[in-house]
């Protein structure tokens, strides 16, 4: 098979930061070419480069034998490029169906006229495709998270692409969705169709992947066989340095202590919650997507009224009718949409880091700087969040250290209860590890910690104890001990 | 009980702007004596005509989430336009009318092009573009009224076709004209998608720039038009004509539930927007406010309107 | 009025004022309401806040409310005169208080702007002895008022030779805009200025202002047209040289006298009524600040 | 040469306006006579210090992403109820010092409160509080300047301390006290967080509504004082005063790099954007440039500050 794609010697740099260095590789026809590396290594910037959005310093392009200079992103899909992005980019006013078709809408005849008929029609055909079940004519707007990014994945293999760009596609969604993804990546490569694949879950690219090209600090670190790697070789690469054992278990025996009691909760979209969570513990939240874990958390933390339903924190009932309420009964919460809910992305990094314990960090009315600079360093090298500076603001940064960013803010308000709601949502494995070690840290001194994850692994690798929503109800409590994908999945769906 | 919660969201979200019109124009045929005669109607239709053409076109823009703060000016310099022509050119209508709309799209051409190219936010253009425009007026009015216009030209803002008024038509087809394009053709598309989220259309392939130039021209070619219409019916080209029209245009879409951060808005709302300010200004005339307190009262109106509309988003 | 109520249904007049924002045009409608009042007359005013076509508007909806006549103020000469065709159309008689249209009504009341601008520039032809260099401070560039003071400051100004324009500018008839302007000029024209002439009194007295606070006032004489109360209270503290008085009070009574009898007999004994300006100085300010 | 790159980039975030502000400064200084001496930069000063202080004031708003329009209508209000306080008053200060800035306060807290409660656009609240406040003024004053008033109260605009004119020394105030609540103090991190991402900004426990009440507040507040300063300069109380002074304010806002979107913005820069305009105005009339081409040159020169400062962001 002869190589569809090549890149050839791709630098680009922003202001401060130089994304990629002299990187170069070759995808063949109707291969899946996995693109993996830390956060900030440059795979997304590489990818956009390819999809006309950015344009490189140096180096080109070469597809199909010749050599192209995208000037848009327009450009790039009539070349038969097609991507993916990281980042959602729903058009919330806008049809499920228009949103699919957004740029290529069939039209009546040549009049400019859009044909909703068709239009619909043949959003159903991808949307069964994808194994979606929702009408063509929905706002997106109402669309979960996990919804959208497969609406994402419609738009992008409804495309009629010869290369397609999948950057982090399963990031927001459960492991039902990944296998009809899977499924159709399988086809599109029978097809002759070649996917760039971006992730950073090792068991998915060791299922689908042809070809690995690991990245680190915008340069290639090599670029193997599939069947060629291990697992630890490839964390080696990554990383440039092999990891221990990823989860850590508990090492402290829990204390029994109750730190928070949840009874009758019922909101919009779940129904008579009970759990209870104790010091030093670990409690997962598992289920599909939909299940109605975010709204959970986002009640408990102040972020939406339930309708009925009462939350004692150690002993005191507390009405949660803000954040600021939640945080001063000592709980935190970092939200699973960092860009929507969690992150002020034009402020700088330091700026977000306290922005939860700003109080703390002043005199009087005034902000303490030489105490705040001190933190916030202190801070960003215990995380390895890797900007140019404080000062930097938080967009120029790289997913992974987004989050980390966020991960940060919350610890700040020294919270006795953390709420984790997809904490590891496009975090390279490196910075997964030391989060989840973190994580057992923080328990072991006696916080107690809510995660919620749709990452089964994560779910059985760390906590002590796990809880299965399905459809808005508790359908199961499973010890952390002992427990596998298949049991959890069965509670999940039935 | 939750689906009777959505049905009302839907129902506020759909009729939110009938509803405070309903209100509004209920209360008017109630207490004013007048108000309902076909004459008064026609009269505030009549009225509404300038304000309702340049709240369509603003629409445009702000559904891209810009906006369009050289309506006025641009009505005061297109009506100079076609009035020197208009002057010159005996009874023929073409020359006039060509004048102005071309000057209204040649201001949208430039608006478009400083903010896509320029990357000089919309509200600093279009103020810029303001006195920029005022001052144009001026110059090539020589700072008086262009007047002595041809009949032919007069007719458009006095004359009827068929026991209509001409403004009412010509603000009918740019309804029309709008709605289709918004709601039907690819372009409408694009415009919806530039405002919602600007960097998905681009990643989707759409040329935002190109969507972007499209509304400021079109809102452009709108104003020319209003300019056309107001100088015909005040028989003049009046440099300092149209102060402060495009904040009653905008208003009068935001009233219609024209989202200010872009994405969200319908031809159709911002009529009935349209509709409410007309309907406000000629009730209190008849209802002799004293115009002090007519003021208060629009502004309260204006806010009251959209308050009722707020589950709006 | 409920007098006039209960002795038959009153006549309505239907009232289109250039802008209730400004003092003179306000004194004009104080004085129609005043005389209305001891009429059996109902008076609808509306405000056109200085748009020609808001005016039209506004008569076309005394049209269609059937009011027995319409009194017009108008913004603009040209843009205005729609109005009066609209209402002589439908045949309800039109008066024009204060400043003309193009289309003639039924009855003017009213005076000629221009003669304002030549009583003030005499004045200060008068003062300066004919020989020095004055500015001259315009209203909204484009609005009657403006048009027809700047030509007949400079009709008169030509028949001075010794009198030279150093500049001319717009303050939109406002004292803030006209203060910061001369605040500029005597920046660059400093003692070389002998005079200013301000279309109206706000103008008049920002100047005024400006030019006590540089301490060259005892040097710049400073004239103005419209003796509103500000002004004619400069003038008797002797800081403004001299207003134009235009009589709102003749004006206004004159034009609802105009309107009855057009509506009660079809008819007006003049068809223009020309109320002339008079000079206000230190002199004779008393009898005008009597007046109100 | 990648460094240097980057160098230059930085700069002109940094110093983009300053760039701007220099370049006229400059062409003013050479093409003008008299622009350079003490007396006119003094008084260049003393006229920008009411844009000035309204300029400051909308940074706030304008940093949690709102809007201003009631500016110019609150100037005349507050300085139409400072006035009839200093007219009764006799010589005390207190009395209409008070009256004007609880004016603005109200007027702040009224708009704050419909923004947050009613959750309507701040472009429509406060555009409908313009008229409700012009329609105020002049029902307060009965359409005409309120005038004798004390002499104590005319010393504010027209006196001096120290030789520097006290419209300045109160700008001085407003900048510096402003400067510091934004750059050094907590609610100042709130104002730039709320502006930046509101619902991240609540997830973080920042009170959002008490913030957006905050900077509407302040707001009001300092265009009360812009309203006393205005009334005191003129020695009346305009019930017309201030007609379009919110968008010069938001003009030298944005000039000075504050962004309408909300969450970027500086003291600094609205600082000099102030200074921008107030020089292009006063650089104009010494040049005796004719109204027409003033208008004109003032917003080409307004754009093409944004233009040479466009890579802000
Ligand atoms: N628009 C931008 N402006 C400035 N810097 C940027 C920009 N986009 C990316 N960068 C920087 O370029 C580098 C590469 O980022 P990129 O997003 O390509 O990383 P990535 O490999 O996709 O990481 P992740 O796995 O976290 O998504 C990072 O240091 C990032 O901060
Ligand atoms: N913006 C929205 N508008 C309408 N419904 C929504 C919205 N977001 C979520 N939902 C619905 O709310 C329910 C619960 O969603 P929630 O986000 O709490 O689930 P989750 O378990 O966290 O799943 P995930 O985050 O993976 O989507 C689902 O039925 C979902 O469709
Ligand atoms: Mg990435
Ligand atoms: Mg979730």
């Amino acid at each position: 098979m002869g190589d569809l794609l090549e890149l050839r010697n791709i630098s680009k740099s922003f202001p401060g930061v130089r994304a990629l260095e002299g990187v170069s590789i070759k995808v063949a026809s109707g291969s899946v070419h996995a693109l993996m590396g830390e956060n900030g290594a440059g795979k997304s910037t590489l990818m956009k480069i390819l999809n006309g959005i950015h344009r490189p310093d140096e180096g080109s392009v070469i597809l199909e034998g010749r050599e192209r200079v995208f000037s848009g992103v327009r450009d790039a899909m009539e070349a038969g490029v097609s991507m993916i992005h990281q980042e959602l980019m729903p058009l919330p006013e806008l049809t499920v169906a228009e949103n699919i078709f957004l740029g290529k809408e069939p039209v009546l005849g040549r009049t400019g006229f859009v044909d909703f008929r068709k239009l619909n029609a043949r959003a159903s055909i991808v949307l069964e495709r994808i194994g979606l079940d929702i009408p063509p004519e929905r706002r997106m707007k109402e669309l979960s998270i996990a919804q959208m990014q497969m609406i994402e994945i419609a738009k992008a293999i409804s495309n009629d692409a010869k290369v397609i760009i999948m950057d982090e596609p399963t990031s927001a969604i459960t492991s039902r969705e990944v296998d009809v993804l899977f499924g159709i990546i399988g086809q599109l490569k029978a097809d002759g169709i070649s996917v760039i694949y971006i992730s950073h879950k090792m068991d998915e690219v060791f299922r689908i992947a042809d070809t690995i090209t690991v990245m680190r600090d915008g340069r290639v670190v090599g670029t193997r066989r599939a069947e060629e790697l291990d697992n630890d070789e490839l964390i080696s690469m990554m990383v440039g340095r092999s990891l221990n054992a990823l989860f850590k278990k508990r090492v402290t025996a829990l204390s029994g202590e109750r730190l928070l009691k949840v009874e009758g909760l019922e909101g919009d979209h779940f129904t008579d919650v009970h759990f209870e969570l104790y010091k030093g513990e670990i409690l997962g939240f598992a289920g599909l997507m939909g299940s109605g874990r975010t709204e959970i958390a986002n009640a408990v933390f102040g972020l939406e009224r339930p309708h009925a339903g009462r939350i004692t924190v150690e002993g005191k009932t507390c009405d949660m009718g803000s954040p600021r309420q939640a945080m001063d009964h000592g709980i935190a919460m970092v939200n699973e949409d960092r860009k929507m809910n969690g992150l002020v992305l034009t402020s700088s990094v330091a700026e977000n880091m306290t922005l939860s314990s700003l109080t703390d960090l002043s005199t009087w009315i005034f902000v303490d700087h030489a105490r705040e600079t001190e933190v916030v360093k202190r801070e960003m090298l215990r995380y390895r969040i890797s900007a140019p500076e404080a000062g930097s603001k938080v967009v120029n940064l790289s997913g992974g250290n987004q989050q980390k960013v966020a991960i940060a803010k919350a610890l700040l308000t020294k919270p006795r209860i953390l709420i984790l709601d997809e904490p590891t949502r496009g975090i390279d494995i490196g910075a997964k590890a030391e989060i989840y070690s973190m994580m057992r840290e923080l328990a072991d001194s006696g916080m107690g910690i809510i995660l919620i994850s749709s990452e089964l692994p994560e779910i059985i690798g760390i906590c002590d104890r796990v809880i299965v929503m399905n459809k808005g109800r508790v359908s199961a409590e499973l010890p952390g001990e002992g427990i596998d994908e298949e049991t959890i999945l069965r509670h999940a769906m039935v | 009980m939750k689906e009777a919660n959505i049905g009302k969201e839907r129902f506020y979200r759909r009729y939110g702007v009938l509803l405070s019109f309903i209100i509004i124009f209920s209360v008017l045929a109630l207490t004013t004596p007048g108000f309902l005669s076909l004459s008064n109607l026609t009269t505030v239709l009549r009225q509404i005509s300038i304000n309702g053409i340049l709240a369509v076109g603003v629409t445009f823009v702000i559904i891209t989430g810009g906006i369009d703060l050289s309506l006025g000016s641009t009505v005061a310099l297109a009506g100079v336009t076609a009035a020197l022509f208009a002057r010159q050119g005996g009874d023929a209508l073409a020359l006039p009318l060509i004048a102005g709309i071309t000057t209204g799209l040649v201001v949208g051409l430039v608006n478009g092009l400083i903010v896509t190219r320029g990357k000089v936010a919309p509200f600093i253009v279009t103020l810029g573009m303001m006195t920029i425009l005022r001052g144009t007026a001026l110059v090539v009015s020589d700072g008086r009224p262009v007047s002595n216009l041809s009949n032919a030209f007069n007719a458009i803002g006095g004359g009827d076709l068929m026991g209509i008024p001409i403004p009412i038509l010509v603000f009918l087809a740019v309804v029309v004209v709008s709605h289709v394009i918004l709601d039907r053709t690819v372009i409408g598309r694009y415009v919806y998608a530039t405002g919602g989220n600007e960097k998905a259309a681009y990643a989707s392939g759409v040329d935002t720039d190109r969507v972007k130039m499209f509304v400021y021209v079109i809102c452009g070619a709108f104003a020319g038009l209003a300019g056309i219409v107001l100088a015909s019916r005040i028989n003049t080209g009046q440099p300092n004509a149209g102060v402060s029209f495009e904040l009653d245009a905008i208003a009068a879409a935001v009233i219609g539930g024209t989202n200010l951060s872009g994405g969200i808005g319908k031809v159709t709302g911002t009529v009935l927007g349209v509709l409410i300010i007309g309907i406000i200004n000629n009730g209190l005339d008849l209802l002799n406010v004293t115009s002090y307190y007519q003021q208060i009262i629009k502004g309260v109106i204006i806010i009251g309107a959209v308050l009722i509309d707020r589950n709006k988003r | 009025n409920t007098k006039a109520r209960q002795a038959g249904k009153p006549y309505r007049i239907g009232v289109t004022m250039l802008s209730l924002q400004s003092e003179f045009v306000v004194n004009v409608k104080d004085a129609m309401e005043k005389y209305a009042s001891n009429d059996s007359v109902e008076l609808l005013i509306v405000d056109a806040e200085r748009n020609a076509d808001k005016q039209v508007q506004q008569v076309e909806s005394f049209i269609a409310r059937g009011v027995d006549a319409i009194i017009l103020n108008p913004c603009e000469v040209e843009a205005s005169s729609p109005a009066v065709d609209r209402a002589r159309k439908a045949g309800i008689p039109v008066v024009n208080v204060n400043s003309e249209t193009k289309s003639t009504p039924d009855a003017f009341v009213g005076s000629n702007d221009e003669e304002s601008a030549e009583i003030a520039i005499e004045h200060i032809a008068k003062l300066t002895g004919g020989n020095g260099n004055v500015l001259m401070i315009e209203g909204y560039i484009g609005q009657a008022a403006q048009i027809k003071r700047t030509s007949g400051a400079e009709r008169t100004l030509a028949k001075h030779p010794g009198l030279k324009v150093l500049a001319k500018q717009s303050a939109e008839w406002d004292r803030a805009k006209a203060m910061s302007l001369m605040e500029n000029w005597i920046q660059v024209h400093g003692d070389r200025i002998d005079a200013v002439f301000a279309q109206n009194d706000e103008m008049g007295l920002g100047a005024l202002q400006a030019l006590e606070q540089a301490g060259l006032k005892n040097k710049v004489k400073v004239v103005s047209i419209d003796a509103i109360r500000d002004a004619l209270g400069a003038v008797k503290e002797k800081r403004l040289d001299a207003t134009v008085y235009q009589d709102a009070q003749g004006q206004g009574q004159g034009a609802v006298q105009a309107a009855l009898a057009l509506i009660r007999t079809g008819k007006v004994e003049k068809t223009q009524v020309l109320i002339p300006f008079q000079l206000v100085t230190s002199e004779n300010v008393d009898a005008y600040l009597n007046r109100r």
